[in-house]
Order: C-alpha cells, then sequence, then structure tokens
C-alpha cells in the first residue's frame, strides 16, 4: 500500500511550474466568484448543504418541541405547517442531493485521474444556482409565506383557492429553479466519467463510488422532467388560471401524485445510490481488501436505477386504483429489495475476510448497516398494498424513511465527511470527539426514530402539528423528542470535530488510510491540477497496485503531463483507450452572471413582474450566447477550404 | 469463428451487447407501462375491451412478449458470458474481454430480475380481476 | 435486541389506543395478522445480519487476522438474493391474499353510509335517510357496511386503524370502502392525509353497537331535532335561529338548515366539539361559540358577536339537541 | 458473407467486445444527455395529455368544442419536419471545411422555422376565439403543449441564427471545429421529431376512435 506516491512526482520541476501557473487560481475577491476548480466549487457545495442541513435540522428540533406532550401550543398550526414543509423540502432537495454532488464534484475527477470535471464552468454555474434557489426558498420562512403544503404538494390542498399567498409559489418556482443545478451537475457527472477517466480504466475498473454516482445521475435525467412539469403545471394553476389539476373542468387531481411520485420515488435512490457509494468506497481502506462482487454490486446499482422508476403507485395504495395496477408496482416493489440485499451481504462478506479497522468513518458504515436494514424491512412491507394501506400517512412511514433516508444517506455522509476531511482539508480530525459525536448520534437517532413505529401502529397519523393524549401516544411521543436533542448534540459534535480538524488537526499525509482509488495518490488537499502526472490505470485499485502507481512516478510520459496548456485527457467510453487532450476552460465569471439573472427572473415571477422576467430571460440568452461564442483561429486550424 | 469480423458484424456485436445488458430493463418498462396505463384507462373508461381484445388478453399479452424479449436478452447475455470465458489470444488483450465480461453477468443478473418482475406481475394478472376496486 | 424491545412495547403498550395491532374487524384483523408474519420474518433476518457483523467485529479486528482477498459470491448470492427472493414471493404472494380479501366488500343489500370530507370535519349521511350528522358513524356489529367517500374541498383519508385500513377521498371521485366490527364499542378515526392547517383536528369516532341501536340511530337521523324543553332552552333556539348560526348550520325541524358548517341537530350526543378538538362540555361549547378560532385556529366558523346572556340559553338548546 | 457466417461472426467475441458506443466528444454526450431530459419532458407533458384524456371520459374534445382541424398542421408539418435536412447539409459541408455550405443550410432553416412559427400564432388567433388556456383543462393542455414546442422552436431558432452570426465572421467554425455546429443541429433535430408526437397527440389522436 502507497503513502509515498505523491511525494515522488514523475513530472519534471519545470512541468510543476508550468502546471501551477496554467491552473493554480490567485487568491482575489474576483477568483472566489469565477473559480471553476472542482475542488472548490464542490466544497462549496458541501458547506451551503451543510448550512440548509442546519436549518432544516432547527426546524425539526421546533416541531419536536412541540410535540413533546399532547395539545401543545408552542407552534401554531400555520407555523408548525410551514416548518414540517420546508422541513422535508430542504432535507431533500437542499441538503441530501447536494452534499452528496459535493462530494461527488470533489472525488469524481479525483478517483477517475482527471484534472476537472468535463464542463467546469457549467459546474461552477450548477452552484450558484443551488445556493440561489436554496436561499430563494428560505428566505420565506421569515415572512411566514414559506410552502406550506408538505413536500409533495398535493392538489388540490396546494391550489390557489385552498392555499392562497405566496407559499406554493414558492415552492413550485423554487424546485423549477432548483431543477436546473440538479440537471445541470448530473449531465457533468454523466459526461466525466464517460470521456475523462484516465487511460486503462475500462468499465470494470471505475470506482464504485463513481459508478453510484452516475447511476444517480442518470436517475435524475429521467425522473426530474416529471418533477418539473408537474410544478410547471400547479404554478400555471395557480397564476394564470389553467386546469389541470381541477376536477371540475376536466382535469385531475391524482395527476399531479402521479407525475410527482415518477420523480418522488427514484430520488429516495437519487438520494440512497451515492451514499451507498460512499459505503463502497469507505470500507477497502478499513478493511484492506475490495469490495466482494464487484460485478454483483455493479448490477445492485444499475437494477435499483431502473427499478426505481417502476414502483411509484406505491405511494398511492390508498388512492382506490385498480388492485391489479397495485399488483403490478407491488410486485417491483417487493424485488427492488433484491438488489439491496446483495449490497448488504456483498459488503458483510468484505467485512467478514478483511482486517476491520475500526475508525470512525468505519463505525458510522456499521452504523449504517444496522439502521439501514431496519428501514428496508419497514421498506419491504410497504411493498404489500393491504398493509400499506393500513401504515401510509401514519408515523410508522415517519419513523421507516428516516432510517432509510438517515441510515442510507446522512450515516455514510457523515463517514464520508470523516473519511475524506484529510483529503479536502490536508487536515486530520479529533478520532475521540468523532467516537463521541457516531455514539450520541447513532443513539439519539434509534432514540428518536424507533418508537415512531410504535405511535404509528397505534394509529397516530403523520403532520398533525399537536394530538390528544391517546394510551402510548404521549409517552412515546417524549422518547422520540429527547432522543431528537441527544441526536443534535451528536451532530454538534460533528460540527466541531470538523472546525477542529479545519483549525487544529494534525497535518494529513496524501494516503491516511491505505485507500484503493486514485485520490490516494495524490496530495492531501490536492493540487490545483490534481494530478503531476495522469495515471495509467492497470487494475480496479490503482493505489494498490504497483503497475497503476508507477505510472505516475517513474513511468511518466509527457502525453499525460500535459504541462503545455490546462489540458486533460479524453478516453473512449467502454474501455478507456486514449482519445485526445483537450483544452479545460479558465476562471470566468459568466456562470455567476447567469445565475443571478436567473435568479432574477424566478424571483420577478413568484411576485408577477413579469417585464423583469423577460429581461431577465434576455440576459440569460445573452450570456449563454456570449459563453459558447466560439473562439477565433486562424484559417488553417480550422479547416477551411472555403 | 471469424477472428477478424468486419465493421458491419462488429456494430451488430456492440448493439448485441447492450441488448444482453439492458434488453430485460427496457422490456419490463414496456410491460409495466403498457400493463398499468391500459388497465388504469380503460377501467377509468369503463368498459373490459380494448378494441377487439378482452382487457384480461391484452395485458396477458404486456405479460408475454415482454417476458419473451427477456428471455432473448438473457441467452444473448450468457452467450456473452461464454465468449469472455477465455481470453484470445493476439489482437488487444484483456481490457476489452474484461470490461465484457463484466456487463455480461451484469446483464444475467439484470435479466434474470426483471424476468422475476414480469412473471409476478403476471401472477397478480391471474389472482386479480383486472378492474376491481 | 432492538427488534425484541418492540416486541414487548408492542403487546404492552397499545391497550386503549386507536391501535392497529387491537383490530376489532375483519379487515383491520387481516392486516394486523400481516403485520407479526412480517415482524417476526424482519426479527430473523435482523437477527441473521447483525450475527454476521458482531463476527466480523469481534474477529475480524485482530492485528495478526489474514486479509483474505477471496469473492464468495455463493454466499452472496445465496444470503443477499437466494433466501430474500424466496421470502419475498411468498410475502409478496401473501400480500395478495390479503389484498383481494380487502377488496371483498359487502353485499348489495349492506347499509350504505355516505361521508364527505370537508376541511376540518367529516359529514356524515346514510343513503336513503334523509339527514346528517358530523364525524361520528354507527355501524351494526357484525355486518359489513359500505362507507362512500367524497371530498367537498381536499384531498382527505378515511382511516380507524382498529377496523380498516385507508382509503383517500379523492376531489372530483367518488371511493368505498366497508367497515366491520366484530365487537361492539367506540373507534377512533382521523384524517391521514394532510389536509392543511387543521389536519390534526380531523377526527372522527365509528360506534359499533348491535342492530336495534344502530336501527334506532337510523330513526333517529331521519327525524326532527328534539324540540326546546326549557325557556332557557327555547330562547337559545330564539337566539340560534335569529343570529348569523342558521346561516351555516341546520338543524333538522327548525327551518335552519345552513349546509357550510355541520348539521347540529343531534350536536348534544355527540363526542367531541370541533371533530376532536375538545370534549363536548358546556364550557368548552361556550368557548367555541365566543371564539372558536382560539379553540381550532384556522377553521371557518367565525368568531360570533353572542350577547353574554344569551351564550348560556345557546349551550342549553344546544346540548339539549340529542 | 451468407447470414449464417454473419451471426457466427457478429457473436465472435472479437465483435460482442467492440466499443460501442465509441469516439464521440464530451460536447456531444452532454448535448445528448440534454436532449435526453428534454425529451422525457415531453414525454411527461404528452402522458398528462392522454392521462386526463383517458380520466375524463365522454366526448373529446369536452364541453363542445370541436376537434382540431388538419390542414394547418398538416402544413406546419411539412414546414417544420423538412427543416432537418438543410441543416444535415450544412453540418455535412463545414466538416469538409465549406463554409458557404454551412451558411446556407442554416439561413434555409431559419426561413422554414420562422415559417412555422408564424403558422403557430395564426393557428393560436383562430383557436383563441373558440377557447383559451383557461376555457378546461383540454384549453390548458392545448397550449401548454404547442407553446411549449413553439418556445422549443424559438431556442432552437435562437441556435441556429447564433450559429448563422458566428458563421459570418472569419475564423468560427472549419473542418476541425465544428462541436458547437453538431450540438445545435442535434437540438434542431430533436424540436422536429417533438414536433411529429405532439401532431399525433394534439391533432390526430382525436380523431381516432
Amino acid at each position: 500500500m502507497s503513502t509515498t506516491a505523491a511525494s515522488t512526482p514523475g513530472a519534471s520541476r519545470e512541468d510543476l511550474a508550468r502546471l501551477e501557473e496554467r491552473w493554480a487560481e490567485r487568491p482575489s475577491l474576483r477568483s472566489w466568484f469565477s473559480t471553476v476548480d472542482h475542488k472548490r466549487i464542490g466544497r462549496r457545495y458541501l458547506v451551503t448543504a451543510a448550512l440548509f442541513f442546519v436549518l432544516a435540522g432547527l426546524s425539526a428540533l421546533a416541531m419536536r418541541t412541540q410535540l413533546a406532550r399532547p395539545e401543545s401550543r408552542l407552534l401554531s398550526p400555520q407555523e408548525y405547517n410551514q416548518l414540517f414543509t420546508m422541513h422535508g423540502t430542504a432535507m431533500i432537495f437542499l441538503f441530501a442531493t447536494p452534499m452528496l454532488f459535493g462530494f461527488g464534484n470533489f472525488l469524481v475527477p479525483l478517483m477517475i485521474g482527471s484534472r476537472d470535471m468535463a464542463f467546469p464552468k457549467l459546474n461552477a454555474f450548477g452552484y450558484w444556482v443551488f445556493l440561489f434557489a436554496g436561499l430563494f426558498m428560505w428566505a420565506s420562512l421569515p415572512f411566514g409565506a414559506a410552502p406550506n403544503g408538505g413536500w409533495f404538494a398535493y392538489v388540490p390542498l396546494t391550489e390557489e383557492r385552498n392555499t392562497p399567498g405566496l407559499h406554493m409559489d414558492v415552492y413550485t418556482l423554487g424546485l423549477l429553479f432548483l431543477g436546473i443545478a440538479t440537471t445541470a451537475a448530473s449531465i457533468n457527472f454523466i459526461v466525466t466519467s464517460l470521456k475523462l477517466r484516465a487511460p486503462g480504466m475500462s468499465l470494470n475498473r471505475v470506482p464504485l463510488f463513481v459508478w453510484a454516482i452516475v447511476a444517480t445521475a442518470f436517475m435524475v435525467i429521467f425522473a426530474l422532467p416529471a418533477l418539473n412539469v408537474d410544478n410547471a403545471m400547479l404554478f400555471l394553476d395557480r397564476r394564470f388560471g389553467t386546469h389541470f389539476f381541477d376536477p371540475e373542468h376536466g382535469g385531475n387531481v391524482l395527476l399531479w401524485q402521479h407525475l410527482f411520485w415518477i420523480f418522488g420515488h427514484p430520488d429516495v435512490y437519487i438520494i440512497v445510490m451515492p451514499a451507498l457509494g460512499i459505503v463502497s468506497a469507505v470500507l477497502p481502506a478499513f478493511t484492506r481488501r475490495g469490495v466482494v462482487g464487484y460485478a454483483l454490486v455493479v448490477f445492485a446499482m444499475a437494477s435499483i436505477a431502473i427499478i426505481s422508476f417502476g414502483v411509484w403507485v406505491h405511494h398511492m395504495f390508498a388512492t382506490g386504483l385498480p388492485p391489479l395496477s397495485y399488483g403490478f408496482f407491488s410486485a417491483a416493489s417487493t424485488i427492488i429489495t433484491i438488489p439491496s440485499g446483495i449490497q448488504i451481504f456483498a459488503w458483510l462478506a468484505t467485512m467478514l475476510l478483511g482486517r476491520l479497522v475500526l475508525k470512525v468513518p468505519l463505525l458510522f458504515v456499521i452504523g449504517f448497516i444496522v439502521t439501514f436494514v431496519l428501514g428496508g424491512f419497514t421498506g419491504a412491507m410497504f411493498a404489500l398494498t393491504a398493509f400499506d394501506q393500513q401504515v401510509t400517512d401514519s408515523y410508522f412511514v415517519v419513523a421507516h424513511f428516516h432510517y432509510v433516508l438517515i441510515g442510507g444517506a446522512l450515516f455514510p455522509i457523515l463517514a464520508a465527511v470523516y473519511y475524506w476531511l484529510p483529503k479536502i482539508t490536508g487536515r486530520m480530525y479529533h478520532e475521540k470527539l468523532g467516537r463521541w459525536a457516531f455514539w450520541l448520534f447513532f443513539t439519539g437517532m434509534h432514540l428518536t426514530f424507533f418508537p415512531m413505529h410504535l405511535y404509528g401502529l397505534f394509529g397516530m397519523p403523520r403532520r398533525v402539528y399537536t394530538y390528544p393524549d391517546e394510551p402510548g401516544w404521549g409517552g412515546w411521543n417524549l422518547v422520540s423528542t429527547a432522543g431528537s436533542y441527544l441526536l443534535a448534540i451528536g451532530l454538534l459534535l460533528v460540527l466541531i470535530g470538523v472546525i477542529h480538524a479545519v483549525r487544529r488537526g494534525r497535518p494529513a499525509p496524501p494516503d491516511p488510510w491505505g485507500g484503493d482509488s486514485l485520490e490516494w495518490s495524490t496530495d492531501s488537499p490536492p493540487k490545483p491540477y490534481n494530478f503531476p502526472v495522469l495515471p495509467q490505470v492497470h487494475s480496479l485499485h490503482p493505489t494498490w497496485d504497483d503497475a497503476s502507481r508507477t505510472s505516475m512516478t517513474e513511468g511518466a510520459t509527457d502525453d499525460r503531463i500535459l504541462a503545455r496548456g490546462r489540458q486533460t485527457l479524453v478516453t473512449s467510453e467502454l474501455d478507456g483507450r486514449r482519445e485526445r487532450t483537450v483544452e479545460m476552460p479558465e476562471a470566468s465569471l459568466q456562470p455567476l452572471l447567469l445565475a443571478l439573472a436567473l435568479l432574477v427572473f424566478f424571483t420577478a415571477l413568484l411576485f408577477a413582474w413579469y417585464p423583469v422576467a423577460v429581461g431577465a430571460a434576455l440576459v440569460v440568452a445573452s450570456t449563454i450566447a456570449v459563453w459558447l461564442w466560439p473562439p477565433r483561429r486562424p484559417d488553417q486550424e480550422l479547416g477551411v477550404s472555403a | 469463428m471469424s477472428t477478424h469480423p468486419g465493421p458491419r458484424a462488429r456494430l451488430a456485436g456492440g448493439l448485441l451487447l447492450w441488448y444482453a445488458v439492458l434488453g430485460g430493463a427496457i422490456a419490463w418498462a414496456v410491460h409495466l407501462i403498457a400493463g398499468w396505463s391500459v388497465d388504469e384507462l380503460t377501467c377509468a373508461g369503463g368498459s373490459e375491451r380494448v378494441g377487439a381484445l378482452p382487457l384480461r388478453t391484452a395485458i396477458g399479452l404486456a405479460v408475454v412478449l415482454p417476458a419473451l424479449a427477456t428471455v432473448g436478452a438473457l441467452l444473448a447475455a450468457a452467450l456473452l458470458w461464454r465468449r469472455t470465458a477465455r481470453t484470445p489470444q493476439g489482437v488487444e488483450p484483456e481490457r476489452r474481454v474484461g470490461r465484457s465480461r463484466m456487463l455480461a453477468v451484469v446483464g444475467i443478473w439484470l435479466n434474470l430480475l426483471f424476468l422475476t418482475i414480469i412473471v409476478l406481475g403476471g401472477v397478480a394478472l391471474i389472482v386479480l380481476p383486472p378492474c376491481q376496486r | 435486541m432492538v427488534a425484541l424491545g418492540t416486541g414487548l412495547a408492542l403487546t404492552g403498550c397499545a391497550g386503549g389506543a386507536p391501535s392497529a395491532l387491537d383490530p376489532a374487524g375483519a379487515g383491520a384483523a387481516r392486516v394486523a395478522n400481516l403485520w407479526w408474519l412480517l415482524f417476526w420474518i424482519s426479527v430473523a433476518v435482523f437477527a441473521e445480519v447483525m450475527a454476521l457483523l458482531t463476527w466480523a467485529l469481534v474477529f475480524r479486528r485482530k492485528r495478526r487476522v489474514r486479509v483474505r482477498h477471496g469473492q464468495p459470491l455463493r454466499f452472496v448470492v445465496v444470503a443477499g438474493a437466494g433466501i430474500p427472493l424466496v421470502i419475498l414471493v411468498a410475502v409478496y404472494a401473501v400480500g395478495l391474499r390479503d389484498l383481494a380479501a380487502l377488496g371483498d366488500g359487502p353485499g348489495p343489500d349492506a347499509p350504505t353510509i355516505e361521508v364527505t370530507g370537508h376541511k376540518w370535519w367529516w359529514e356524515v349521511r346514510v343513503q336513503g335517510v334523509d339527514g346528517a350528522t358530523a364525524n361520528e358513524l354507527h355501524i351494526p356489529v357484525g355486518e359489513k357496511v359500505r362507507v362512500r367517500l367524497r371530498t367537498a374541498d381536499v384531498l382527505h383519508s378515511f382511516w380507524v386503524p382498529q377496523l380498516m385500513p385507508k382509503t383517500d377521498l379523492i376531489a372530483g371521485e367518488t371511493r368505498e370502502t366497508w367497515l366491520h366490527a366484530e365487537r361492539a364499542g367506540s373507534y377512533r378515526g382521523q384524517c391521514a392525509e394532510y389536509c392543511g392547517t387543521q389536519h390534526a383536528h380531523m377526527a372522527f369516532l365509528v360506534v359499533a353497537e348491535p342492530r336495534p341501536d344502530f336501527d334506532a340511530w337510523l330513526a333517529r337521523l331521519g327525524t326532527p331535532a328534539r324540540p326546546p324543553q326549557t325557556d332557557a332552552q327555547r330562547r337559545g333556539q330564539q337566539a340560534f335561529l335569529q343570529g348569523s348560526c342558521a346561516g351555516c348550520h341546520a338543524i333538522r325541524g327548525t327551518g335552519a338548515d345552513g349546509r357550510i358548517g355541520p348539521d347540529l341537530s343531534d350536536v348534544g350526543s355527540r363526542w367531541s366539539i370541533g371533530a376532536g378538538a375538545v370534549p363536548n362540555d358546556g364550557g368548552h361549547l361556550g368557548g367555541w361559540i365566543a371564539n372558536s378560532q382560539t379553540v381550532k385556529p384556522g377553521n371557518y366558523m367565525p368568531p360570533q358577536q353572542v350577547g353574554a346572556g344569551q351564550l348560556p340559553d345557546l349551550i342549553a338548546y344546544l346540548q339539549s339537541l340529542k | 458473407m451468407n447470414a449464417r457466417g454473419g451471426i457466427a461472426a457478429a457473436t465472435s467475441t472479437e465483435a460482442l467486445t467492440t466499443e460501442q458506443p465509441v469516439g464521440r466528444s464530451a460536447g456531444w454526450w452532454g448535448m445528448v444527455m440534454f436532449v435526453a431530459t428534454e425529451a422525457t419532458l415531453f414525454a411527461c407533458l404528452i402522458g398528462s395529455y392522454f392521462y386526463l384524456r383517458f380520466q375524463h371520459g365522454g366526448p373529446w374534445p369536452p364541453d363542445g368544442l370541436t376537434a382540431p382541424t388538419l390542414a394547418r398542421p398538416l402544413l406546419m408539418t411539412a414546414v417544420l419536419l423538412p427543416s432537418s435536412l438543410p441543416v444535415v447539409w450544412a453540418e455535412r459541408g463545414i466538416r469538409r471545411g465549406q463554409r458557404w455550405r454551412l451558411r446556407t443550410g442554416l439561413a434555409v432553416t431559419l426561413v422554414l422555422g420562422v415559417t412555422f412559427l408564424i403558422l403557430v400564432a395564426t393557428e393560436y388567433a383562430e383557436k383563441l376565439r373558440e377557447f383559451t388556456i383557461t376555457t378546461n383543462a383540454y384549453g390548458s393542455l392545448f397550449y401548454v403543449i404547442t407553446g411549449f414546442h413553439g418556445f422549443h422552436v424559438l431556442v432552437g431558432l435562437t441556435m441556429i441564427s447564433w450559429l448563422l452570426v458566428a458563421s459570418l465572421r472569419r475564423g468560427t467554425f472549419g473542418a476541425h471545429r465544428h462541436d458547437r455546429v453538431r450540438n445545435a443541429a442535434i437540438y434542431w433535430h430533436f424540436v422536429d421529431v417533438v414536433w411529429a408526437a405532439i401532431l399525433f397527440t394534439i391533432y390526430l389522436s382525436p380523431r381516432l376512435s
């Protein structure tokens, strides 16, 4: 196992200086706004998503405090309803996906041995849009105009006549705005992973984390349009009097639900899948071996990505559709458990054959397995229509999806925070503090959400701002509330741990864990150009195999140093055969400008300043036109004959 | 077996590989969309016939045809698996064969899985009346 | 461990709550049985996973342990795909059977209760009977009763955990479910689909009673409300009819025929005020009439300008409506 | 080569392990993915149309509205669908470094596209007298789907004009540099193909059954 790869670079000193000159961004205010470096953008995604996480988490604490006792009057129903809607919406759209995309942004180019994403400017643009869309939505809360229709915003409750005011306009426009960022990032991930892999990295040598990000990105490409169409129609219904969801004029309220869940169910996996990729990335370093059954895990991810599109009706099992339709979706919902089972047992087998090094990231992975498996059981139960009809929309389902999402996403995210913190910040975290954080978080999580299974079965519906003192409700709710505070303290310790590491942590070596993927073969934190020499990949675990490692040192060739410009390598889609070098774009303010214009556009739509919106749209169009304007080249280089 | 297939054979082979990997997935998607929409929309219209066909037969077709397509993809994946069992001598060793081998494994599993789902859907069709609410 | 804890908690704490695990009718009983099947399967599989995890943690942490690079695919395939497949297919079959059973509704002659969801209360009528009540429906013990569900505004969901799983009320459409109780009693139900500000206070009661009592309820539902008996009640009725009350509420046989709020012909006998917001007693009733916004913020009844002298009469009258 | 030999060749290890797809540029993949997500958007809209139609039951279009006439939409089709050909011709030209073909082809497409939009405008002028976006769900679907497509045509035309303006300058496109032409062409073909789906959904399907 290598820990010295980066200290003996294969590139000469002149090459390194040239690379530095080409890629480094001098620290200045302008460069702060114009950066296109995937590592800076990735860090920003992480920090911003964490900020939204704190806001959504505080909303949850307020809700839990209200629910500590029956008939509590701490929050008014109007406040509570906005808080739970913002909690759900923000956790799903503004925390989970962006956080995981943040890791993707930072890690994918490093893991595949590239110098940046395929479209660095688009990447910067995506971040700004995400930031602005998040602020756009949260800004409504202090004005009491936050969305209040639940995160799935069922019509006709969310129609103008039932929810007047800006609430749901913030929701529809905010999500449409945010969708631009998610789509842009997904296209970028797919193209980056297809075209920028280091030479030699054929499909069977792609790290599982990258597979997970690509599968996720494909899901986004095909799922998000359904949400966008849905939101656009709701906005038109509310603002311009169309009748898509109005049964009195030929519309249909179930159309909303179908479209929403065609997006919504894949979205569950959009959140969980990259997190599963994190687990597959963390395990090898702490078990000292590769994940068992690489091809099976790839299969599991591919099949989940596909089947997730065919299970949406299980969110509508109580709407009274024909049972035979339910049968089809019930079948798919049942079978989707199998690929997840394969992954779980592949990880268990990995742990059973390797040597466990019980550091904090592995602790979180173990916490993930325990929690996610429990969430998986209840998930399989929901596939059965009869059982689903009894427990859906009760606290049982609240328990279920928190087990799945906290188990399936937050535990891996926290594992990732500790695992890649040395790579991202160049500093080591405090191990003991991390263990405390884990145990508090783990205990708090189960204390909060396990009782929800119980009072769900005891008949307590979800989304109630208060409840009567039925037997079994009051006491268990109090337990949940106590647990939520414990959970919050655990997360606070994570935050303190990160701050401590950044300020006081030991400097991190390039490869503190003995990891297997390429990010561990370069500096911590990586140089702006990632790799002095782009690697030639010879196996699935390039940092563990000599041939791949020496390709970056003694075996370095000029065509993989590429110091003459801001360049990286393009390879073929399936086998990673070298194709050509490409020029990468420089830092630019255009992404920020474009995102600002879009912010003006959506704000203008929100307040019905339509002329302003038209003006902003023109700015958008002209910014894109300038952005893509072809650079002038001599005719000879272009190859013009006439 | 020819060791130097022409460009058309190569194109066909390359496409066959993707049929082996994704054929079952696409067949299942067709099965699901057809089965669900024909069922829900025909029942919503208050009829139990699709054109000349009884509803059950129509949905039955939406089960059987995709199932057959999936079996085909499964066979193709099995063929790919056999063809990549040994590294052939000579041209371009290892990498692309290894890659295709992995895709074959993924394809076999995907097709098995989708076949299972389609068959379970068929069971539901036998057990449940199509328009009962 | 966690799972065992659940087992104890489930059996220990459910008594008295509207619990799905304490079924009182055919529909909920099926689901409760299904739950216990699923529960024990989950316990078994969880124990398996935890055992493997513990094994790894106990025996694979020693420094001397040799890392094995084998690929135990058979283990992964059998434990991760084979066994789950068998379990899932079996469970899927049981699930289909129960789904079919839930679809096995009452015969054509069974009573049909028509329930309409409003923000945030339930309007209850019985087919063939000219009268309405709110937030309370009666069914005869041991018989399947059809329930026809509509909504006047947004989506709601009709859920009586001890009797029957949910059916949503879909705007623009009619849905049907059925209720069946094996033993007499009152079963709490509640709206389960988020429906706006006061979703929390949209409860109702299903009273299962012997057939003669049910018939008596039907008869009461079809006849005019009890006329006032005392002077106070008479003054109360006058205040009701002359004030703004009658604009929204109906009382059978009095000329008050508002359809916006609940029919109040039997309000004195109801189990609560405001669909589960507060108990039905004089104090709460007075508070509700004076300003229901403090009791159930956001509901559609505006504060009433009732003179301090009139309020006791109004309360007396409404309480006499049984 | 006979059929049997063909099959044997196509199922040989060599053929089966052929890289397919291969050699596309990052820009190409980016545009294809963008088009894929846009196509899904249209699929959702068209799916919504049929969902509402069949859930509604009864005569369609509802409320006594007349089914759309075919003459103008067919004329629109005749204008829009062939407009892909000049783009193909232009793209092939610039691949050989012939800038005049690029300019001419783009100009012809621009004229056809603008004609299409004018026809849409006349169509709307007529339809708006019968029903509007707020009349009922059918009206909403009609205007939103055709309008959304019209907007895509507008975006496509903006790309085409942008290319045309860029191609009028020297030093922009040539045999070795024409990624932008190819990407805009992919988008324009997409806009065309979607029109065929819309023609079927909005104009032809109400006449079936």
